[in-house]
């Protein structure tokens, strides 16, 4: 059930740089949060700044859900200096999250984009998932995925950790030496648009979670526009309703 | 509080109460349908909408401001045939007054769009001549008194359905647009729209919007939006309806004292999906802590001496 | 730092860097003297400057509104020969360039200002046709492109001064009164000047500020300042000075991108009066980062593609 | 010398009914601060809400300078929460403050007018300092003023304690009794107004503090005139440059 609830905030750690992990305390009526889904938060406790911004659910423990936010503005700064004790406004859980689907199967994430994969590899921790995360430098969140995965690789751009490069190139890799069912991917449009040509190229089918502008996060507003394939041409449908996550095949990047 | 008349009559259109919501931030209803109790809401304007399919303009579409938004969505909407068909009979459920917020790009084409909903469940049209995000000719239509009042009479004989003018505020002398629409036939003036605005991203120096410029909406433009409306209010007979940054009761306020005898609620629900209900109770509070006991009582009630 | 070159040409009004305050937010530079090194700026427009004393509206005179202010002083000043006689001799210290800022009720009460100040220390005149807070005709003077066209040529005619126009937002079309100011013979344009906005106490059901309306400024108005910069700069050749909530670097350079050749900031100096100050060390900081020599590389440098 | 300057808060504490008494580090260079006299403070971290709040000095203690407020709207209710180790940006001392003039003198505070007049009280603490507070209901500081004077009178409106009526009555028995070098006042406008009536009639100087809202604070913009008679006429002048600290013989009040 979709609801605006205020939750208590249980904990602010920076675990990167510029990257905060906050876990509230996860209310009654929020018992099916699917990976993938996301909150739209108030950044503070009053109207400025105005909107709300969308977060994607990280992990979901026993009382809390946490969320993995990097500072990249007044609204993501604000939240992150957000105090224990102090409440938290959110709308949610939001949109359609990832389809759990497949024995075999490969989680690609790039920066701040590996959050949205950690409670999906939770998931899938008794199949196989190999997970491949990139990072520009410092990686984080590392460890905690190799808690429900053997098979973590991770590339950093400055090769300051693991392979030096794109982590792109380590999910074809991977699809050269081995089939997979699905690939689960999240991060910048660009990582997520050569995700979609590795697919398309190695045959596997893929999820992408798409990030837009929004303003509602409900499917009111229609702001949040995402290109899709429908028929012989293409229709714009809400990343906040139909999506944010979409399969790969369906996904128009402009050029 | 419940022995308080919170009804308005917008003279021939009655509305349960006066808390509607702005056409296109509620898109057809169904989503916030999820968060409030439609049937409370004084009356629904719904997307704007055209006579084919608009798949609007390509994305960001959204921008944030200091208080505000700007939007170009385009008036992106599945057109009139499919909302008749897919989006009314949803909406015709509850009893609250569903508002067809229509968009042409010639005076044909508003006629076309009131011809074709005047026999449909609709309660109410809303003349939308002010949308800045279609390159056609939307904004011409509203920004010049003349145009005005052409679009408002051929509409007008088009249609025997309460007819709503909705106004731009990119204008030099709103009492006289609104003089306009009166006298073309307009049964009501709906105001304000949003304004027009820019944001450029620095790193990039684009604009952040695709589409260059857009819509500003939200508190930052309340202000402007009330001066107008009690400036309309003293230039026409005919009811309005205020909206332009209504965040709380006491906003809505203020613009019903300004002269509005309804309010819309825009931007701000998307920040409180429940904004619309704490509105209702608020001015119904402050009408009983004032002594009042009809909502109609405090409608241009302001002072000014 | 040091190495970039934060001259602009305002095609003849050399400013040794873009960053000027708005008319009427910093007095007649004594009172912010006191935080910031007045040689330091591009230039000040001194507080708006009638033929007579006036003494403006009554209090209050000004109301919060979210992100943004209004104000109704209505141009209290102690008059043009006060001015000369008691407030040019502290300002020509400066090797900062003085603008003077002119309100007329008449076509020739702006001439005889302009004549008036022809053979002072002031080194611009900025011809304020838009101040909302005066009744006598300021706003009428601001709206019609005629009036503005007018008042423009015969003020070009009574002086060898350099000359602002200086535009007011409330207008259908920006564009085309830019234009009338250009071909009245505008050296350079400003703009905008405040929105016109209301406020209303629900409490004593009375407008916040004694006059009703006021003058909008603020971050708030930003979005709508910087299309209005945007789209002056599109419409006429000589230079223009953008203003309208301009409260940070990444605004100004919002501007300078727009199309502006210089800025100027208002309200924020109420808020931090350092602003103008760190102003001038983000943008030097932005153009040293982006690898520019001189700011000049920057104006009008949006990509809209 | 005037500046803005961002200090340390270092105690919040609820007073009285919605009055917070706040103390802020003094930092160097805010040595001569005189009563009457005001800072300019931002209520938030950021520039919402956009103005500053102008707030008297009321005492001044070896480290710290404090302020009481009392929660009225949206920029005082966010000063109020303000929690000690936050920092605050204040801009000044602005202003005139008051005069120190008189052996025998009389300070008349109304409501929340009566915390400007407590360092003034201090000052005046070894000569004849009479202390006359008014409130609507229940009081505050008037432990403190009984520090500083021993003769503080207290009027309520609902007769809770002390004298039930106006502090304004208190003001003209005084007077009656006994003839005094000065009248200090500050409190609402009402107040004031009665205040001069009174000092007129008496043929007392009095020094009124007067309020009016602002911008800029520091003279610049010319929203703040009060309205004071010059000559055969009147004049508007600022209330946060030549006032707020106005003499009693030259306020025009409003009819
Ligand atoms: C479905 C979804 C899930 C997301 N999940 C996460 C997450 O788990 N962790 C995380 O750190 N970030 C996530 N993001 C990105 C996050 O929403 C933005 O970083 C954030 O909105 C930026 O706000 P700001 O005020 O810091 O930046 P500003 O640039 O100041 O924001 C200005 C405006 O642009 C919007 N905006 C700016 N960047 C983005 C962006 N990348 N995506 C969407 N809107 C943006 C803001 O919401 C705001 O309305 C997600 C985005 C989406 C769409
Ligand atoms: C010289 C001076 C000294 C003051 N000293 C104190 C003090 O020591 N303690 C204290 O509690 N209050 C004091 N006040 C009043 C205090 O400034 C206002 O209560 C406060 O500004 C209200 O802000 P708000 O956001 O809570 O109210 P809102 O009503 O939300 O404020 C809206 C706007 O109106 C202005 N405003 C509202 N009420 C007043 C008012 N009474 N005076 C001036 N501006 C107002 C605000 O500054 C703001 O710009 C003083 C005022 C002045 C002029
Ligand atoms: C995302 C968005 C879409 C809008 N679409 C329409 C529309 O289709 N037709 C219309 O008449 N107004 C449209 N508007 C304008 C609103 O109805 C309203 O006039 C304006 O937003 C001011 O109110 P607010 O500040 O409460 O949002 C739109 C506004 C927003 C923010
Ligand atoms: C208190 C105040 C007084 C003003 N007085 C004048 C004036 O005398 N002449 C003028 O041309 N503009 C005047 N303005 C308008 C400003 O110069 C400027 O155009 C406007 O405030 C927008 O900029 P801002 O948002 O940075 O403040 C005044 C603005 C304010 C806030
Ligand atoms: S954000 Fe409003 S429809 Fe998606
Ligand atoms: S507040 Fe600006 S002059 Fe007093």
């Amino acid at each position: 059930m979709q609801e605006r609830k205020i939750c208590q905030i249980i904990e602010t750690q920076c675990i990167g740089p510029d990257v905060y992990k906050i876990v509230i305390e996860k209310p009654q009526g929020w018992e099916n949060i699917r990976p993938g889904q996301f909150f739209h938060i108030r950044a503070g406790e009053d109207w400025y700044p105005l909107l709300r911004r969308p977060i994607s659910v990280c992990e979901i423990q026993g009382i809390g859900i946490s969320f993995v936010v990097r500072k990249s503005g007044k609204g993501t700064e604000l939240l992150c200096s957000r105090k224990p004790g102090e409440s938290l406004d959110l709308l949610g859980p939001l949109g359609n999250g990832f389809t759990i689907e497949g024995e075999k199967v490969i989680l690609v994430g790039g920066g701040i984009g590996t959050a949205p994969l950690l409670e999906l590899c939770r998931i899938f921790k008794d199949k196989d998932v190999t997970v491949l995360l990139g990072f520009r430098a410092e990686p984080y969140l590392v460890e905690v995925f190799q808690r429900y995965s053997h098979h973590v690789k991770v590339a950093t751009e400055d090769g300051s950790v693991g392979y030096k490069g794109y982590v792109t190139t380590l999910l074809e890799e991977e699809l050269a030496k081995r089939s997979m069912d699905m690939i689960y991917a999240c991060g910048p449009e660009v990582m997520l648009k050569e995700v979609q040509r590795i697919s398309r190229r190695y045959g596997v089918k893929s999820q992408l979670a798409m990030e837009e502008r929004m303003a509602c996060g409900v499917g009111a507003c229609l702001v949040c526009s995402c290109k899709v394939k429908a028929g012989e041409g293409w229709d714009y449908v809400r990343t906040c309703k139909e999506g944010p996550v979409f399969s790969g095949d369906e996904v128009m990047f402009d050029e | 509080m419940s022995k308080i008349d919170m009804s308005v009559d917008l003279n021939g259109l009655v509305l349960q109460n006066p808390i509607t919501v702005a056409s296109g931030t509620f898109g057809f209803g169904r989503e916030y349908g999820e968060y409030v109790d439609l049937n409370r809401l004084g009356a629904i304007m719904v997307k704007g909408l055209t006579l084919e399919e608009r798949k609007g303009n390509p994305t960001p579409r959204v921008a944030e401001t200091p208080m505000g938004m700007l939007n170009s969505v385009g008036l992106q909407n599945p057109g009139v045939e499919a909302f008749i068909k897919e989006e009314l009979p949803y909406l015709s459920q509850f009893h609250t007054k569903i508002i067809a917020n229509i968009n042409g790009n010639t005076i044909e084409e508003y006629c076309r769009l009131a011809e074709r909903l005047s026999d449909t469940a609709v309660d109410a049209l809303e003349l939308n001549i002010s949308c800045p995000n279609v390159k056609e000719g939307g904004v011409a239509f509203g920004r010049d008194p003349e145009m005005v009042h052409r679009v408002t009479r051929c509409v007008r004989q088009s249609t025997p359905k309460y007819l709503i003018v909705k106004l731009s505020p990119n204008v030099r002398d709103i009492g006289e647009i609104a003089v306009a629409a009166e006298e073309g036939g307009a049964d009501c003036i709906s105001l304000i729209n949003t304004l027009i605005g820019m944001s450029i991203d620095i790193e990039r120096q684009r604009p952040v919007l695709a589409r260059g410029i857009g819509g500003l909406s939200g508190p930052a433009i309340k202000p402007v939006a009330l001066r107008m409306v009690y400036e309309a209010a003293k230039a026409v007979k005919i009811p309005i309806i205020g909206m332009g940054g209504i965040a709380n009761d006491q906003d809505a306020i203020e613009f019903l004292l300004a002269g509005a005898s309804a309010i819309s609620v825009g931007t701000a629900n998307f920040i409180n999906p429940y904004v619309t209900m704490e509105i209702y109770d608020g001015i119904a509070d402050y009408l009983e802590r004032k002594g009042y006991q009809s909502v109609k009582d405090i409608i241009g009630k302001l002072n000014f001496s």
